[in-house]
């Protein structure tokens, strides 16, 4: 057991310290503009607060480490209180210790608020606007555009282009969540009714995952989104690929697929451009197969996967809204087939 | 002592519903009933026209608040409004059209009713359709009051509402 | 009555004897099973806090040991979202509600009376009514798991997850309810404990003489008579009406506000913290004194820091809330009150630091907790001024790194004291001395078990993992730290266990006490072990900040009280000169009715509002009983 | 070790009808608990008020303020019914007391006859709209205070015309007064929240 546990230490040091290298989900290493800035904080912060600790957690042993002189002890079990002289003493390097204290804390609080206001969101005129929604337990994005016909409206997977600031805005239409993608910035909740917003702006490309971050029911834990940032060609070239209506069926077993789609339960819910499904409530499923996940994050974007979690949505997400719908032996595959098909 | 043990028991009776949450429906509840225009008593599950059949979602809830959110989603709110009634009847009311028990408002759901109401049978599944006539029924206060809730969160379900409040212009 | 051998007069002897016969009578709590309901002294009622607390923290930490099982590994099926959800819900209500606050206010009722001399609190019917409201509280929340209704919307229960559509079922009402019970009874503790520091203390001890313990109680008491309300408010008056009659207080569809919620909460939460750790420091200070052989330097300080930190306490609830997006003024200001905050512990613990470098080291097992507390603490209120910049805080909040600071926090400043203070008032709860090697390697395995436990959750949440969920995907790369945090709360459960075993083969076969083991100053020293129902023959009068470090010629003691009434003396609120006799009440089942009537209609309003109206008139009719006077009646003149 | 110099206090009077007496103290402490109740529950009125353009919402009527207004009197009176009964009770002049507090009880209940009346003509329930709930929450809690406060009157008032009665119900009936002159003082700022406070800086 010791040894086992010994070894996972090991292991959790190695992680915390390859963890600076690629990019999993860590606040530790920013490829954002802002997330950096809390970053080089947050060492500060980390030496200066660990620099104190070590002083105290020295003078603290060395109370206890001390060799006491006799004298001194007696005099302390006689009185119940050290000679006068050394008592003034102790108490002015206390007051000296609550002063110091004092101006270390107004020092943080100067650069924490500096930094704050680096971040807060401030009218960036070129940043590209991107609405949220949190919803029980997927996420809503679209793209905001003047021209209707040209909002890109995606879930779970947001595309962004590098080196341009991004304005999350964002809001709830059930519970309170949080965005927050700790590579890129600190998390925002959403909350119903309200309007809330930060700036993100990732300075390299690459896939970074973030995950709702505030309690918001039964599959809280299985609430995650990529962001996945490009050179701005790519990210235009997705956008107008985004834009495009689904791609229709090309094959009678993908044309079935689509009929399996509109006559069950699955049109109320999804949208499909191009195909009378219209349904609103539940992820856009129009370029579905461009993505990489499914159910939030839960599973790779496989035909596979895809047919299980239609088969069985509450075995590998309990509590969630996706209905089980039953399905005539037979129609899974023409349905899996059309839906891995949308481009 | 004693006194508290009745006390619980009063709210066992009355919760032992309300608590249940059957996040996986068993497959026999997946049935869907897709000859929505049969007019034959013979159908999965029982006879659905015999007034007696009990709902197996009774004081669920779970299930109630399913349904309220089902009632959004499909869209029965589109005529219904939120129970008042629109292009549909209103649904909080004591004379019932076609019958107010259980069993005659998931024969409604299944197979629709005439001047517009569209079947749902072969859309969704058995389980869906008690939670709706939980929730239905619970409008009326036929349902036990521990598992109702006394009212819904419906905020804005058009988001574009939302924004017009951060602007400072009122609904 | 070993103190009275020591005696110089015979005659002297015998007059204590029959006084402390007659006290005896007066005092001694009916026997037989109604008697057990109709206790009022306070350290049988601090005494059954202590220990139902004590119940709740085995209870809250099996839950936290299945939460760690859970995710001890990645995709763990062990407990499914709704049962994770509804466990670690009731973990930390349980550890705030029905373990911390309780505690705290368990060892005041016991203590507080002790150390200023006097023989019970000022209202001894109230603190029987608050234990038996506690207890109910409690049994509501856990007779819930019998019912499938367990809330599972966080300790915190933020609408609309916790509101009418989003919870249904019964669970959040419980919760809400239960939280009525448990302020009903802190708020009854704080009241009396406000009172009998002021009105009852032992004369000549002045404001300035009242030991640090009790001024702890004293702080953590007025903090809860100003935030517990608040509690009430969101818990009670605005999430159970929602929930219940349809109320619209969060709900923005008509003009509410969730943030509302989180507002009042919050203006009660962080307050709560306080209420849990400013015993704990008085805790600390009262082994430091009987530890290092001195009196805690700077004790002026110490008092004047645990004010301002109760004050600074109501000032920064919003440091809970800085991801909402709050106005960034109002964001730098409460930043700026959080960190002051730092500054009145800091104080604290310097002063602490000087006593023991100028003091006489003894390295009990309450030491031994005090160093741990120490290490603890300073890593917990660092982390701490961390959270408190805003930047920072947003990419901690709600992650693992601020589960690691709690924990540093609540298990370091609050419950590494309280075992500390267990150990060392042992002697006087039991009249034995308890098991010192056994309490040393207690103290080792959570000390250790601790740190394995929660340290790695500091890098766990830097690295990204979010409270409060169930089960995370392999590649996240958590697993390892996740299962050493698991090992950890093994060896805190181990250690955990042998703190039991101790407590219970000490209080049979440990070494006999005595009144004073630890030759400490202060008067619950003076009084034996465990202590007569009316704690002391004659009441101590006193001279000094450590009367029982005083040459023993210049104690003096009160006479000419009544020995056939529970008679207490009533002393000026701040120089303690005698002002008048008071006569306490007696044995009286009717707190335990009134308690009762008021649970049977507060259950009954989980279900339906208009029982609220039956716990008033039942919890009414307790009270009639309770006032009603008894023949024969007191005596005029 | 029991010392030996005593203390020698036979000769303390055995109670003291007056704010030294530790009910007093306590009483004080349980109104500052629902003061601080009530101070959260303005605070709540104001946050939701300043949170939307239109107070209250359109389709509610206003409160009435003539009959509030007008109840004002039998409360601020029966004030000083309590200030009778508690000099009463300090002099241990049975009659005062009993005069003090039946006429407080009189004018309380004539008010708890005008909130009635008041509440019965509201035009919005508590499940209206977020207006309709923060009004009724607080009228609904004082009422409850002012009656709970009432019946504690009655009992004392009981059991001070039976004649059975000691210190410790003279010191009741004082410290009755005293939760009476609370639950007065802490409506006014209430009384002009409720009534006055939509009608100055509500819409017009």
């Amino acid at each position: 057991m010791k040894r086992r546990a010994i070894a996972s230490f090991f292991i959790a040091a190695a992680i915390t310290l390859n963890g600076c290298m690629s990019t999993r989900q860590s606040a530790l290493d920013a490829t954002g503009i802002e997330a950096r800035s809390i970053l080089h904080l947050w060492w500060f912060f980390l030496i200066l607060l660990g620099t104190i600790f070590a002083i105290v957690m020295i003078l603290t042993l060395g109370a206890l480490l001390r060799r006491q002189p006799a004298s001194e002890r007696q005099f302390v079990e006689q009185h119940h209180t050290p000679p006068q002289e050394r008592e003034r003493k102790l108490s002015r390097m206390v007051s000296g210790a609550g002063v110091i204290t004092g101006l270390i804390l107004f020092a943080l609080i100067v650069i924490s608020v500096i930094t704050g206001k680096s971040i807060a969101p401030s009218g960036a005129s070129n940043a590209l606007l991107v609405t949220v929604h949190g919803n029980q337990w997927w996420w809503y994005f679209s793209y905001d555009n003047d021209d209707a016909s040209k909002i890109v409206v995606t879930a779970n997977e947001l595309h962004i282009p590098v080196g341009r600031p991004v304005l999350i805005r964002g809001t709830s239409l059930d519970v309170i969540h949080s965005f927050w993608v700790p590579n890129l910035m600190g998390k925002r909740d959403l909350i119903p009714s309200r309007i809330t917003e930060e700036y993100l702006t990732a300075d390299r490309p690459g896939r970074f995952r973030g995950q709702c971050a505030e309690f918001c029911g039964l599959e809280h834990a299985k609430m995650a989104l990529w962001i996945i940032a490009e050179p701005p060609d790519q990210f235009q070239a997705w956008m107008n690929q985004q834009l495009q209506p689904s791609v229709a069926p090309d094959d009678p077993d993908k044309q079935r697929g689509l009929q399996v789609f509109l006559n069950h339960e699955c049109i109320f819910c999804h949208n499909i451009n191009g195909t009378p499904a219209h349904g609103q409530v539940a992820p856009d499923l129009t370029h579905l197969a461009s993505r990489s996940t499914i159910a939030a994050g839960t599973l790779p974007n496989t035909k596979g996967n895809l047919a299980g979690w239609i088969a069985d949505p509450q075995r590998i997400k309990p509590g969630n809204y996706m209905a089980t719908v039953p399905l005539e032996s037979g129609d899974m595959q023409p349905l899996v087939d059309y839906l891995e098909s949308l481009k | 002592m004693r006194i508290i043990a009745v006390a619980a028991g009063c709210l066992a009776l009355a919760s032992c519903q309300t608590g249940k949450e059957n996040l996986r429906p068993a497959p026999a509840r997946l049935a869907v009933y897709s000859d929505a225009a049969r007019e034959s008593q013979i159908q999965p599950g029982g006879a659905l026209t015999e007034p007696n059949v009990t709902n197996p979602d009774y004081g669920s809830a779970f299930a109630i608040s399913e349904g309220q959110r089902l009632f959004d989603w499909y869209n029965c709110s589109g005529c219904h409004a939120h129970g008042g009634g629109g292009i549909g009847p209103p649904l909080i009311k004591t004379q019932w059209i076609y019958g107010g028990e259980p069993a005659n408002i998931f024969d409604t759901i299944v197979k629709g009713r005439p001047n517009g109401m569209p079947s749902w049978g072969g859309r969704i599944p058995q389980y869906q359709i008690w939670e709706l006539v939980a929730f239905v029924r619970s409008l009326n206060h036929e349902e036990p009051t521990a598992s109702t809730a006394p009212r819904g969160d419906n905020i804005e379900i058009n988001p574009a509402n939302i924004t017009n409040k951060a602007q400072g212009e009122t609904k | 009555m070993s103190t009275l051998a020591e005696l110089p007069s015979p005659q002297l002897a015998a007059e204590l004897e029959a006084e402390h016969q007659a006290l005896r009578r007066v005092w001694n709590d009916r026997g037989g099973f109604w008697g057990w309901f109709s206790v009022t002294t306070h350290q049988a009622i601090g005494m059954r806090y202590i220990v139902t607390a004590f119940i709740f923290l085995l209870l809250g930490g099996v839950e936290a040991l299945l939460m760690r099982f859970q995710l001890a590994r990645p995709e763990n099926t062990l407990l499914g979202p709704d049962l994770y959800n509804r466990i670690f819900t009731t973990h930390g209500t349980t550890m705030m509600f029905l373990f911390a606050v309780p505690v705290m206010e368990g060892m005041s009722v016991y203590l507080v009376p002790l150390m200023i001399g006097t023989r019970n609190v000022a209202f001894p019917r109230l603190n029987a009514f608050g234990y038996w409201m506690y207890l109910a509280g409690g049994l509501v929340l856990y007779g819930a798991a019998f019912f499938n209704a367990l809330p599972n919307a966080g300790w915190f229960s933020y609408p609309p997850l916790s509101g009418p559509q989003y919870s249904p079922g019964k669970g959040v009402d419980v919760w809400a309810q239960m939280i009525t019970f448990t302020e009903i009874s802190a708020m009854c503790v704080a009241v009396e404990i406000i009172v009998t520091i002021f009105r009852m203390r032992a004369p000549g001890m002045s404001l300035n003489r009242i030991p640090l313990f009790c001024w702890g109680s004293l702080v953590q008491s007025f903090m809860v008579i100003f935030a517990m309300p608040s509690v009430m408010i969101a818990s009670t008056v605005m999430l159970l009406n929602d929930r219940t009659i349809g109320t619209h207080f969060v709900n923005p569809a008509e003009g509410g506000d969730p943030l509302l919620y989180q507002h009042v909460f919050w203006f009660f939460g962080h307050p709560e913290v306080y209420i849990i750790f400013i015993p704990a420091l008085g805790m600390i200070s009262s082994i430091l004194e009987a530890d290092t052989r001195r009196g805690v330097l700077g004790y002026p300080a110490i008092v004047l820091s645990q004010v301002a930190t109760a004050f600074i306490g109501f000032g920064l609830w919003v440091h809970h809330m800085f991801a909402t997006g709050l106005p960034q003024i109002g964001e730098a200001y409460f930043t700026a009150a959080s960190m002051m905050i730092a500054i009145t512990t800091g104080i604290i613990i310097f002063c602490w630091i000087a006593t023991l470098w100028s003091g006489r080291l003894r390295l009990t097992t309450a030491l031994h907790f005090v160093f741990g507390f120490l290490f603890i603490f300073v890593i917990g209120g660092l982390t701490g001024v961390m959270l408190a910049s805003i930047p920072l805080d947003l990419q901690e909040h709600d992650t693992y790194f601020v589960v690691a600071h709690f924990h540093y926090v609540l298990i370091g400043g609050a419950l590494f004291p309280l075992f500390g203070a267990f150990h060392f008032w042992f002697p006087k709860f039991t009249g034995r001395m308890i098991n010192e090697t056994l309490g040393k390697i207690t103290f080792w395995m959570l000390f250790i078990g601790f740190n394995v436990t929660f340290f790695p959750m500091h890098i766990l949440g830097l690295n990204g993992m979010t409270r409060r969920i169930y089960t995370y995907p392999v590649e996240m790369g958590w697993g390892p730290a996740n299962a050493l945090a698991t090992v950890g709360a093994c060896i805190i459960a181990l250690g955990g266990i042998l703190f039991i075993a101790n407590v219970l083969n000490s209080r049979k076969n440990g070494k006999v006490a005595g009144s004073d083991p630890w030759q400490a100053g202060t008067l619950e020293w003076a009084a034996a072990s465990p202590p007569e129902p009316y704690n002391f023959v004659r009441l101590p009068v006193v001279n000094g900040r450590y009367p029982l470090w005083l040459p023993a010629e210049e104690r003096a003691a009160v006479t000419g009280m009544r020995t056939d009434k529970r008679e207490i003396l009533i002393t000026a609120s701040v120089d303690a000169e005698p002002q008048f006799l008071h006569v306490l009440p007696s044995t009286t089942i009717w707190p335990f009715l009134a308690a009762l009537g008021a649970t049977i209609g507060l259950v009954g309003s989980i279900l339906t509002f208009s029982w609220y109206y039956v716990a008033v008139v039942l919890a009414g009719i307790g009270l009639l009983g309770w006032f009603w006077p008894r023949r024969p009646l007191e005596q005029e003149g | 070790m029991t010392p030996t110099r005593t203390l020698e206090l036979s000769g303390l009077p055995r109670y003291d009808i007056s704010n030294r007496d530790p009910l007093f103290f306590g009483q004080v402490l349980l109104c500052c608990i629902e003061g601080s109740m009530f101070c959260i529950l303005m605070a709540i009125y104001f946050y939701l008020r300043l949170s939307v353009d239109v107070w209250p919402p359109p389709g509610v009527q206003l409160p009435h303020v003539t009959a509030p207004t007008i109840a004002l009197v039998p409360l601020f009176l029966s004030a000083l019914g309590s200030y009778w009964a508690s000099q009463g009770a300090k002099k241990n002049d049975r009659p005062a007391m009993l005069v003090g507090m039946i006429g407080n009880l009189i004018l309380g209940f004539i008010f708890i006859g005008l909130r009635y009346r008041e509440i019965a003509t509201l035009n919005f329930k508590w499940s209206t709209d977020a207006f309709g709930t923060i009004t009724w929450t607080i009228l609904y809690l004082h009422t409850l205070d002012v009656i709970a406060d009432l019946m504690m009157t009655v009992v004392l008032t009981v059991l001070i015309a039976l004649n059975r009665y000691g210190p410790k119900q003279r010191i009741g009936v004082h410290v009755d007064s005293v939760v009476w002159y609370f639950l007065v003082a802490i409506w006014i700022p209430m009384y002009f929240v409720l009534y006055w406070g939509p009608r100055w800086v509500g819409t017009p």
